[in-house]
């Protein structure tokens, strides 16, 4: 567990950096106090509510402050909704997490089979297939995709609910339009990874020992193929929750991608700050769990 | 959409007709249960079912009576009301003055406050007894009832929020409207059910949900299936989908909002040349716009005061000008014989079709010979833009007015509030606007804001484009006609 | 046994240079084939877009609005793939818009490649403190989802070419950074960097005659594919406003307005959306090709 | 010797490519008695481990056997469905690789590794699987067995790796155990270990060997008779006393004084002269004429046939 | 056993390189809290000098610590301790300008021909750049004395402007003996350079490079593990165990009589190639140790048939027990005992 800890404090560095740039970004997006104030509002009034905000103070001194309320957790408040952001922000955090999983679910239901079925079959008419679905997959933007679900499998046929969260039949269209291009992304990995470890030398032994070809295949080598793709898989939480963006606007998902969108739109900072840090959080911690499932899988690699 | 009770989403239109609940899909969720500090349309029309206004302006009969019994004006700066009896917050506290005083002085002081400058004209609120207070302005206020009608005009329980404070309000707002909040689950759905102490008729729905749904497309979808009673915003693109559809409809309704250019007429911009903003006028074919983009549902003005507003100059409205000949002819005199660049600023998905029309219009005036060079913003950005006043020749915008009264409407012209953006400044349009501004009488008020209307047509400091209707979709089963204002009383959406 | 020189006789005859081993590969490859030919075809129609289109891709037609394409009733062959909801030439629209996508997805992949190469080089020849920081910088632009990042910046700067393509480049070079410097490593230990410091050269020569040309190959390869992700990528951002700007026209632009359309007048959204699937399908099938012959080990 | 156990007869493998199909073992024929130990030797790429691969049958997807003929015991391995294969494989015969760092999977544990083949083939329940699992391990002479069933492989060093593969390979008592290379991956100390266990496993279970392998001393401490291959070919077959006394074929001789000797010191090697062919763009007529010191005209239009000089010893070459 | 070819092994005896105490330590920390480091001793206190003309092999098993050895010498990695001189100039005392410049004396040729050469780079490009990195030729003048080495090691004209990957293993290294003779060193080490190669091409290198060694007066350092190559090519032989040299002295005294138990084992492995010498050599039990975490004393001794307490606790002394015969082992075997196992050897 050595290991968790120490690359639990190699973040550290991270987040300050995360933190550092957020700032940054924000701050250069100019004052949003135009966005929180009357229209009719004199300059002396706008000016008064920068001081009061205290965007007059040099940008460093504005990070000093920031750095020092978020260590003791505190993000500032949303001007939009006026209460704690960092609040807002967890309060949407279920509603992302719940449409991320799906999404990774719905991507590994997919490419699992369809990416060792392309490796066995090299060459075939069926792994042509499936490339070139992977290809699509990929070639298609996910608002594109979602829109066109809903067109067909909730407004054509009416299997599924249009839009919003709720039920589990609610997360099916959302989760398929996010999990299809990370599905197509992992179906060409494991294919190549289920390719390289078909050539390997144990394989070879598992064959000479008389096992079924089945066997070999699930057995031995899947088993050693989900290692790489794990942690390309944590790799693609990142653009999962960027996805998310996207997805949870067209499909009305009450998520951080929604409010993220908004806070952008009014210049509400300390949502932004608040939402970026957590995803970040969440993106890392997800690297950080692959990293374990890559441990648990691979026993070459020790743990402290 | 909603909560895991429901079996909705995948029945056709037609099903769950007679159910008591009624699901209302809006763009945009509302932003706050702060009244005051808040400028947007969409929210007030969710707000005006929990709470109520003094009086309320029905463009058909004008004011009408609702927390108010009766108001009258006793002289120039001096409005006393009388309110009716056994009012109660949905926490049980009856309304009197006290609230009133606590609500309206709030606003009108408070200018950190987004509304402050519709309110500011308020001197003070004097409590006569529990049902009776005058209010005070500062200087004679003939728009006063439009004022105490709009948005932010709402009643709050003042000792509710002084023991509780703002931020439990804002959490479980309390009102004395016929519904109360059930839930709000941010950006997905806000819930109301009925307030059975309301003091007037007896609430007809047993939930209402307001669904938070952006994407267009989506929003249709929903109504299509029976996911949403009514949708607002109909793209106008999907109105024959809708239609073709059976068992939901499209219902439209004129709107407030009217969509303009705002043109500099002073310094070295090429529009500071009457003949040039003429020109622009001519060029743009707004008929044609309507017809093509808004499928005709908009209606082309030269007014930004549209009818059932107080000073409507009715001549300027559903008309326009259109002359691609003369608006060349125009820019060679202006000395503009081969073309003249110009910048237009427009804002990019804030209103129906805006960067279209914008495109469309830059096609437009390309055909003349003016090259308009579009800078299309992202809203935020643009509304920074707006407010420092730093756009070039042209923006474009589209201003809405919860008023219904002509000030409102042409408040942005008079020379102080011009400066820096239109720069206009016709004396003759300056004291026409001054006098009505305070004008206690309504008739030579109206004159005067008219006079005023058809000057502008002329000056152009900023031209009226056309005015946009509101599209809805509507489930059959319930009877909806949606108002100018587009506030959504949903009592007044009754099931068929 | 001074015979050594003739006992090379058995020089095994191979490909002369690297142009004839990528011929080869192309017409071994029929997928390599296809790919080729597509983005050939694609950058073809992109640099002589004027002379191909047949209208002005701005150009409005308020009369033959939301036309269907010829073969469909109520087409007109004046608008080959039909017109838009302004009554614009779709066929057109879309040759002009090519050049703005290759245009955004090269260039953004170039200007990320470039830093790229050089935190990731740096980072992994040097390690030690470089390394510490620029991979924990890398690790910061990771956790935050790139789009994102585009979102905030994007959203400041105001959405035009030049700052989508910078905006684009600044936040996706952390992949090559990491890729670089994970390849970096390896390629360090390698005998022949060995033997080059063995004979003296100095780090930069080593870093630009030997470590570099064997890492780019895989960026290479990564960075074709993400030319397809950044076509891609650009049509999300036009989905939340911030992609390419009217006038000037990118498919991912024509794909998020024709959103609207796509119940209606499935033309206006479909053919730009196809575009892309073929643009993207011709980059990743050329993407593994060229995998395969720059790959040393791959022989002919 | 005993009864004959395996008999191939002009064996031919060739491999699709993408330049079509190149054939990489042309026609090899040799036999195997009973608990008899025969080496395959040849220089790298002749095509030894293809051969083995086709008689075990695990040719890769891309290879295929289309020529000859392999009889195993009285069953034809060309024509036995493919179930009746896997039977045989792990089972009546069984093979260890070269590389014990690659042959093993590197996921599972050594026990399961074992246990796999003895379930599969003798149907034993998992605890009898892992009696007779550490039982096999002892015999191959690793220390603290049971242990070692609970390890991964690469918690051990070579040697005891591939003592694990020929634990695994003889646990179902094959007939036939083939060792593509067993020893090359391994230090001089770990090899001797290795091939003294190979002699004395021979002696114990009488199980026929088919060791492959480039080295000549292990040949010469190992086998009892000797193919040598050249370019996919049987060049020249013999009992090993009489091979390393009475080399016949020029591409065994060269092989043979190209090796340094450790107890003999020259000035100069012998070296046999150029490279191996490519199987792509093999010579005509002899295999061997580009490098051969008495090729002649005639080497490079005739393609010698395998004769036999007397009933154990033959040699493909028409010039000695 | 064969006949012992003694001839005039023993070269004029100037030394050309000489090391002293030589340590390298690999630190591989394990935590980041804790830093917990753990020190793989690859080489650990070697002594040796090399004499001008002359061939010294290195043998032993993997991981003892001889390719870090050579790449200490060539000034690749740093001496934890101890000291190297080239030709009285202390290497690891040079500064970044010197070392590269020293390193014109100093050459290598790696095991792997396929790893150590550069495959993006021509032959030409690989053989000419030792002379453009230190600005010894260009234009003409380069591709005159490239050619002039490809003939050196018989490759052809033709095959300039081919890479790596179009020639055979042995073809490959070739290039690499080209690419290091290119700026005439007066030392090269031959890190397994033949270890990879067919048993038919070994030969046509081996034979290369003695040729070489004549020719241009070079000195080798060989490492490997095969011994025949060794044997064959060595004037002397060290023998290297766990990061300790135990044993070096003249290659017939090594393969005759061996001092050092583990050398003894070493050349009992060795398999050979004549079935009649079939032996039922005594195998040496066990496994390589550890480097990280050696036996304590003598680190041969788990594997020792002759150890006792002393060899357990104590580390022997690296001595000359005969002239220019080293050992370091407490008991080196007398004349006695080797005859003794001999003797059983011959039996069989
Ligand atoms: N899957 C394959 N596809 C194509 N060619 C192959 C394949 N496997 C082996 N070959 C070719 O078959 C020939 C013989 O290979 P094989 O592995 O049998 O040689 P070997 O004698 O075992 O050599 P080594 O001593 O290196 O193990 C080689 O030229 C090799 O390139
Ligand atoms: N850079 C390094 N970091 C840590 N340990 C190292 C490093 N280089 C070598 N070692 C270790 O030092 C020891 C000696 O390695 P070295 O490569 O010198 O052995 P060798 O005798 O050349 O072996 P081989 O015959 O396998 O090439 C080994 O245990 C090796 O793991
Ligand atoms: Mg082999
Ligand atoms: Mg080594
Ligand atoms: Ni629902």
């Amino acid at each position: 567990m050595k290991y968790f800890a120490q690359s639990l404090l190699k973040t550290i560095p991270v987040l300050f950096l995360i933190t550092l740039i957020v700032f940054i970004l924000v701050r250069v997006t100019g004052d949003p106090v135009s966005l929180m104030i009357s229209e009719t509002a004199t300059d002396e009034e706008r000016k008064a509510l920068r001081e009061s905000l205290g965007y007059n103070d040099p940008i460093y001194i504005q990070y000093f402050d920031y750095m020092g309320d978020l260590v003791k957790g505190d993000f500032g408040d949303s001007h939009r909704y006026e209460t704690d952001a960092l609040n807002l922000v967890i309060e949407r955090l279920p509603a992302t997490i719940e449409l991320a999983i799906a999404s990774m679910v719905i991507a590994i239901i997919m490419s699992v089979p369809l990416g060792i079925l392309s490796a066995i079959k090299r060459n075939s008419f069926l792994d042509l297939f499936v490339t070139g679905g992977a290809v699509l997959g990929k070639a298609m933007p996910n608002f594109w995709l979602g829109i066109m679900l809903i067109l067909f499998l909730a407004v054509n046929i009416e299997v599924f609910p249009v839009s919003g969260r709720g039920t589990f039949l609610h997360l099916v269209l959302p989760s398929i339009a996010l999990g299809t291009g990370i599905a197509a992304e992992m179906t060409r990995l494991i294919r190549s990874s289920m390719l390289e470890i078909l050539g390997q030398d144990f394989i070879r032994t598992a064959r000479s020992k008389g096992l079924r070809e089945a066997m070999v295949v699930n057995r031995h080598a899947f088993r050693n193929a989900l290692i790489p793709v794990v942690t390309i898989m944590a790799l693609q939480t990142s653009t999962l929750i960027g996805g998310t963006l996207i997805t949870e606007t067209v499909f009305a998902w009450p998520g951080i991608g929604q409010l993220l969108i908004q806070a952008v739109n009014l210049r509400d900072m300390a949502v932004v700050q608040a939402a970026v840090f957590i995803i970040a959080i969440f993106v890392i911690l997800s690297n950080l769990t692959a990293d374990l499932v890559y441990r648990l899988l691979d026993p070459r690699i020790k743990y402290d | 959409s909603g909560g895991e009770s429901e079996s909705e989403g995948s029945g056709d239109p037609e099903e769950n007709s007679d159910s008591k609940r009624l699901v209302i899909a809006n763009g945009t969720d509302i932003v706050s249960f702060d009244i005051h500090d808040h400028n947007n349309t969409s929210t007030e029309a969710v707000h005006v079912n929990m709470f109520n206004y003094l009086v309320r302006n029905d463009a058909e009969e004008g004011f009408v009576s609702d927390l108010a019994e009766n108001w009258e004006n006793i002289d120039e700066n001096t409005w006393t009301f009388t309110l009716e009896e056994g009012v109660t917050f949905h926490n049980g506290e009856e309304l009197t003055a006290e609230d009133v005083k606590y609500t309206l002085e709030r606003v009108a002081n408070d200018d950190t406050l987004l509304e402050y400058g519709s309110y500011q004209q308020i001197e003070e609120v004097e409590i006569l007894n529990d049902y009776e207070f005058n209010i005070h302005t500062h200087e004679s206020e003939p728009a006063l009832l439009n004022r105490l009608s709009r948005l932010g005009s709402g009643i709050l329980p003042k000792d509710y929020i002084e023991s509780e404070g703002w931020d439990v309000f804002l959490e479980e707002p309390v009102g004395s409207g016929p519904y109360k909040l059930k839930e709000w689950r941010k950006d997905d759905q806000l819930v109301l059910e009925p307030f059975e102490d309301y003091f007037g008729e007896e609430p007809k729905w047993e939930e209402v949900v307001f669904r938070t749904i952006p994407e267009d497309s989506t929003r249709v979808s929903e109504v299509l299936t029976g996911g949403a009673d009514i949708a607002v915003n109909i793209p106008p693109t999907d109105i024959e989908r809708i239609e073709q559809e059976d068992g939901v409809s499209i219902v439209t309704s004129p709107s407030q909002r009217v969509m303009l250019f705002a043109l500099r007429t002073q310094g070295d911009y090429p529009t500071a040349d009457p003949k040039v903003r003429e020109a622009i006028d001519l060029a743009i074919d707004k008929e044609a716009i309507v017809d093509s983009l808004l499928e005709g549902y908009g209606t082309p003005t030269r007014t930004r005061v549209t009818p059932g507003n107080v000073g409507a100059n009715e001549d300027l409205y559903d008309t326009q000008v259109y002359d691609p000949e003369k608006a060349k002819e125009l820019l060679a005199e202006a000395g503009y014989e081969n073309g003249v660049n110009i910048t237009l600023s427009a804002p990019n998905g804030r209103y129906l079709k805006d960067k279209e029309s914008v495109e469309l219009m830059q096609a437009m005036l390309e055909e003349v010979g003016i090259t308009a060079e579009l800078e299309m913003l992202e809203w935020s950005a643009f509304s920074t833009r707006y407010s420092d006043k730093d756009f070039e020749d042209v923006f474009f915008i589209a201003y809405g007015n919860s008023m219904f009264d002509a000030s409102l409407a042409l408040q942005r012209l008079t020379k102080e509030q011009a400066a820096g953006e239109t720069d206009y400044d016709n004396p003759e349009t300056e004291q026409l606007l001054q006098d009505a501004m305070s004008n206690m009488d309504p008739e030579e008020r109206v004159e005067q804001y008219q006079k005023a209307q058809e000057i502008i047509a002329e000056d152009r400091p900023q031209i009226y484009l056309y005015q946009i209707d509101s599209i809805y979709g509507v489930n059959d089963r319930v009877d909806f006609t949606p108002k100018l204002s587009e506030m959504l009383y949903v009592d007044e959406i009754t099931l068929k | 046994m001074e015979n050594l020189t003739e006992s090379m006789d058995a020089v095994p005859e191979r490909k002369e240079s690297l142009i004839k081993k990528m011929v080869y590969q192309l017409f071994k490859s029929k997928t390599g084939t296809i790919g080729l030919v597509i983005v050939i075809f694609v950058s073809l129609v992109a640099v002589f877009a004027p002379a191909l289109a047949m209208h002005d891709p701005a150009e409005t037609d308020a009369v033959n609005r939301l036309l269907p394409p010829f073969w469909l009733d109520g087409g007109s062959t004046e608008y080959l793939l039909g017109t838009d909801n302004l009554g614009r030439d779709v066929l057109s629209r879309i040759i002009y818009g090519s050049r703005v996508s290759l245009l955004v997805g090269i260039s953004a992949v170039l200007l990320a490649g470039l830093i790229g190469i050089i935190f990731g080089l740096i980072a992994g020849y040097y390690g030690k403190t470089w390394d510490f920081i620029i991979m924990r910088t890398v690790d910061s632009f990771l956790a935050i989802p790139n789009i994102l990042f585009m979102l905030i910046i994007l959203a400041v700067l105001g959405p035009s070419l030049v700052t989508l393509i910078l905006v684009l480049g600044g936040t996706t070079w952390v992949v090559y950074a990491r890729m670089v410097r994970s390849e970096t490593l390896s390629v360090k230990e390698r005998d022949y960097v060995r033997s080059a410091r063995a004979i003296g050269a100095k780090n930069f020569r080593i870093i630009v005659k030997y470590v570099l040309p064997n890492v780019i190959s895989s960026f290479i390869v990564i960075a074709t594919l993400n030319v397809a992700s950044t076509i891609i990528l650009e049509a999300s951002l036009s989905f939340l406003g911030l992609g390419i700007q009217p006038p000037d026209v990118s498919w991912g632009l024509m794909l998020s307005d024709g959103r609207e359309y796509i119940a209606t007048s499935w033309w206006v959204a479909t053919f730009p959306g196809l575009a892309i699937t073929l643009t993207v399908l011709g980059v990743i099938f050329l993407g593994d090709w060229l995998r395969d012959v720059l790959d040393p080990k791959i022989k002919d | 010797m005993g009864e004959q156990l395996l008999d191939i007869q002009d064996l031919k493998v060739r491999f699709k490519t993408d330049d079509g199909y190149v054939s990489t073992v042309n026609g090899v024929t040799f036999h195997m008695e009973e608990g008899e130990t025969l080496a395959i030797v040849g220089e790298s790429g002749s095509g030894k481990s293809v051969t083995s691969l086709a008689l075990m049958g695990i040719l890769p997807p891309n290879g295929e056997v289309y020529d000859g003929n392999m009889t195993f015991e009285d069953k034809n391995l060309r024509e036995i469905s493919k179930k009746e294969y896997r039977k045989l494989r792990g089972n009546e015969m069984s093979m260890i690789f070269q590389e014990p760092m690659t042959a093993l999977n590197p996921v599972f544990t050594i026990g399961f590794q074992l246990r796999e083949s003895l379930m599969l083939h003798f149907n034993l329940s998992k605890d009898e699987a892992q009696k007779k699992g550490i039982e096999m391990l002892d015999l191959v002479g690793i220390p603290d067995s049971e242990k070692t069933m609970s390890r991964f492989p690469h918690q051990l060093s070579g040697g005891m790796r591939q003592r694990v593969m020929i634990a695994m390979a003889l646990s179902c008592n094959p007939k036939l155990l083939i060792a593509d290379e067993p020893t090359t991956a391994l230090d001089v100390t770990i090899q001797s270990q290795i091939l003294k266990l190979m002699r004395d496993l021979k002696i114990d279970s009488n199980t026929s060997i088919l060791i492959i392998t480039h080295d000549l001393g292990v040949v010469a401490e190992v086998a009892d008779r000797v193919v040598v291959m050249y370019a996919g070919e049987v060049v020249e077959e013999a009992p090993v006393y009489e091979l390393f006394e009475n080399p016949k074929h020029p591409y065994t001789k060269g092989l043979m004084s190209s090796m340094p000797k450790v107890h003999e010191v020259v000035d100069d090697l012998y070296s046999i002269e150029g490279t191996v062919p490519n199987p792509s763009k093999m010579p005509a007529g002899c295999k061997f004429h580009p490098r051969c010191p008495l090729a002649d005209e005639e080497c490079t239009l005739v393609h010698p046939d395998l004769e036999y000089i007397n009933e154990s010893h033959a040699k493909r070459c028409i010039k000695v | 056993m064969a006949e012992i070819n003694i001839e005039n092994n023993r070269v004029e005896e100037e030394i050309i390189l000489e090391v002293q105490n030589l340590k390298k330590h690999f630190e591989i920390s394990k935590g980041f809290i804790n830093k917990e480091v753990s020190t793989v001793r690859a080489v650990d206190g070697v002594d040796f000098e090399v004499f001008k003309g002359e061939t010294l092999g290195i043998v032993g098993e993997s991981g003892c610590g001889k390719s870090t050895t050579g790449q200490l010498v060539l000034g690749l990695l740093e001496p934890t301790e101890g000291k190297i001189y080239f030709q009285d100039n202390e290497i690891s005392a040079l500064n970044q300008k010197e070392l590269r410049a020293a390193r014109r004396n100093l050459q290598v040729i790696f095991q792997d021909p396929y790893s150590s050469l550069n495959p993006r780079m021509t032959v030409e490009d690989i053989i000419g750049e030792p002379l453009v990195v230190h600005k010894l030729a260009s234009g003409k003048e380069l591709r005159k004395k490239v050619l002039r080495l490809m003939n050196l090691v018989g490759l052809q004209e033709h095959q300039m402007k081919r890479y790596p990957h179009e020639f055979s293993g042995g073809q490959r290294q070739r290039i690499g003996i080209a690419r290091a003779l290119a700026l005439e060193p007066k030392v090269i080490v031959c890190d397994e350079a033949v270890s990879a190669l067919d048993v038919s091409i070994q030969a046509q290198i081996l034979n290369l490079l003695k040729k070489l060694q004549r020719q241009l007066d070079l000195t080798y350092i060989f490492i490997a593990h095969g011994l025949p190559a060794v044997r064959h090519i060595s004037n002397r032989i060290g023998v290297m165990y766990l990061g300790r040299m135990v044993e070096l002295a003249d290659r017939n005294a090594i393969f005759e009589k061996p001092l050092h138990p583990y050398t003894y084992a070493l050349l009992d492995s060795v398999p050979i190639p004549d079935p009649k010498l079939r032996k039922e050599s005594q195998v040496i039990e066990g496994e390589i140790p550890n480097p990280s975490n050696p036996p304590s004393g003598c680190h041969f001794h788990p594997r020792c048939p002759f150890a006792n307490d002393v060899c357990k606790n104590e580390v022997p002394e690296y001595r000359e027990i005969f002239d220019g015969h080293y050992v370091a082992c407490h008991y080196p075997l007398t004349d006695h005992e080797t005859q003794v196992i001999s003797t059983e050897k011959e039996k069989s």
